[in-house]
């Protein structure tokens, strides 16, 4: 135990406080934020108290089949992706794997969120069809954030948290960068234009 | 999108996606060079493509053309006859397709117009700058969609963590406040109306306090010096209180107290009929 | 690691066993059993070898907030009780209430005792059920400290330390003054909001 973490709580010592959250993040089917955390306690544990502890809790497991870790909405447990395949035999169900078109449209929602379904639709080329945003807004992982103001004041899409927990997140950041396709791209009089424009969408 | 685009070769592979289409239960990963498609298999060639700028990129990967150089006559042509040759199954085909066809056809006769000499700004203006750009946002969007469905994901890669908390092993108790209980006394007075009998002040509630304090070390005992109850350390209103109680529960016949003679120690006991203790000598 | 669990399995050491039943219990939701544990592995784990490693994780997690338990359906791990405490201040489930009959028993304890259930019925004007006595004799707020030596010897009720430990309270004289009860209860408003208040809180 880190002896920096003083002055000790009023009701519970550090090795207890280490313990809860322990059990908090174990038994938590969400992740936990430390506006969570902090609700476990009847007196104000310090924010960075807390992230000490946490840390503390992650070096603990390390080395085993399970990992704490920290997404965007908050800590949790995981079991680690290389059991996966032990672990899977005693799944009931299949995940889901989701079509060309689902992912491409999550894609265009993730990297150049706000998007109407028109920009969607711009981008792909073809209608999008009301399932494939129902298939993401289902699983959590996009939502309507605001609406265009244009004539038909078009729902404006965004990804949620969740969608960036469950890829182990923290934030948009960490999404893999945009491919850069400047290798297919040479410099051609008269496209000049056309490469700023797409350099510019890209930013 | 991959060096293998790049290089000339007879067949480009389209992705590390699933097979592009099965045809007769053998996956197809790449179309057929030429454009004999099967009938039978329109259909689901159809299906992998997301639309017209997917089928356009894969025109032009698989003749391994410069994207931002498209002749356009040869792509036009070749997406023309893949169009006829969906429309041909009487295949419903999507508008967007036909919508390509024209948009692409539009594009060739522009670059064959000469340019009007007054429109200097038009001049640098490429008729396929647009599609150029489309398709490098659509070729991007696809990729990403790929290295998306690559993370790991919760669910498929990996689980979360969820340990039972077994509600029942330890249930969530009331809380009870200091205000519920006045609350609770409101409510009784108000019922029996008569909250004039029931008015307690804060002295006669250390008093009860006391009283039950001393019910309480009485238990068990026998006689105990009557000293014993009192904690002088504690001070003179203390003192009082608990003389008070003693008095009060002497009155309600809780306790006994006794003394032998004058000036002798005072006993006090629970006022208990049957196991009865003699006196200490 | 117990040598004795050898022969070692073909295709993974014990140590990883033991990873992966660890894994596999803590990403569950319900009870695996024996049966439900082999599954795991490719190669036949012998039931006793299985047991002997849930056995010695059951020891490694011994003195944590969780624990490895066994029930009639098979292993999970399960949240100590006594963390439970801590645990429930993450649901925003309504906490729950006592009725109007404990609340009320309770108050006439608290500011007239030592009290029988005699005089606890004079106050309320109805009988009071052996059960609202238990409910709070159970919650060690309340308990016998005698006897009215009058016929029958009723027993005579006060609160405990316990109770002023709950409610937070270092003496009963910290309760809530009753002095001013008389003037809300002059006002005929007033009490029809108590009254109105009162039944709601009783639900």
């Amino acid at each position: 135990m880190d002896p920096t973490l003083s002055p000790s709580p009023p009701d519970l010592d550090l090795p207890t406080l280490k313990r809860v959250l322990e059990a908090a993040l174990l038994t938590s089917s969400e992740p936990l934020a430390l506006g969570d955390l902090k609700k476990l306690f009847d007196h104000d544990v310090g924010n960075e108290p807390l992230r000490k502890l946490l840390e503390e809790l992650r070096t603990d497991w390390e080395g085993r089949s399970v990992e704490l870790v920290s997404v965007a909405s908050g800590w949790r447990f995981r079991a680690k992706p290389e059991f996966q395949k032990y672990l899977e035999r005693l799944q009931p169900q299949k995940p889901p794997r989701y079509s060309r078109a689902v992912l491409e449209t999550l894609a265009i929602i993730a990297y150049r969120q706000p998007v109407s379904r028109g920009d969607i639709e711009e981008v792909r080329g073809v209608s999008v069809s009301g399932n494939i945003l129902k298939v993401l807004e289902t699983r959590g992982w996009i939502e309507v954030v605001g609406h265009r103001e244009v004539p038909g004041r078009p729902a404006l899409y965004a990804t949620t948290p969740a969608f960036l927990d469950d890829l182990n997140l923290r934030s948009l950041e960490e999404l893999p960068p945009l491919d850069d396709l400047g290798s297919l791209v040479e410099e051609r009089e008269g496209l000049q234009e056309a490469t700023a424009e797409t350099a510019a969408r890209a930013d | 999108m991959n060096s293998a685009a790049q290089a000339p070769q007879e067949t480009v592979p389209v992705s590390p996606l699933p097979p592009l289409a099965r045809f007769r239960g053998e996956p197809l990963f790449e179309l057929p060079r030429d454009l004999y498609i099967p009938p039978e298999a329109l259909e689901v060639f159809l299906e992998a493509f997301e639309g017209p700028l997917d089928l356009l990129l894969y025109l032009i990967r698989k003749n391994n053309l410069d994207v931002l150089n498209i002749p356009m006559a040869e792509l036009t042509r070749q997406y023309a006859e893949y169009v006829e040759a969906m429309r041909s199954g009487r295949l419903e085909l999507a508008a967007e397709y036909l919508l390509m066809a024209a948009l692409l056809v539009e594009i060739k006769s522009r670059m064959l117009l000469p340019l009007p000499v007054s429109s200097r700004e038009e001049e640098d203006r490429d008729p396929r700058a647009e599609l150029v750009r489309r398709l490098l946002e659509y070729e991007r969007m696809k990729q990403a969609a790929q290295n998306l469905n690559q993370l790991p994901q919760l669910g498929r890669d990996f689980l979360p963590v969820l340990v039972w908390v077994d509600r029942a092993a330890a249930p969530r108790l009331p809380d009870v406040h200091p205000e519920d209980l006045r609350q609770a006394w409101l409510a009784l007075i108000v019922r029996a109306r008569a909250f004039q009998h029931h008015r307690v002040s804060r002295e006669q509630l250390s008093v009860r306090e006391r009283m039950s304090q001393v019910l309480r070390r009485l238990r068990g005992e026998g006689f105990l010096p009557f000293i014993e109850l009192f904690e002088p350390v504690r001070g003179v209103p203390e003192l009082v209180v608990t003389f008070l109680a003693i008095l009060e529960l002497s009155r309600e016949g809780l306790i006994q107290v006794a003394q032998e003679a004058p000036y002798l120690p005072i006993y006090v006991r629970l006022a208990h009929g049957s196991d009865l203790i003699p006196l200490p000598a």
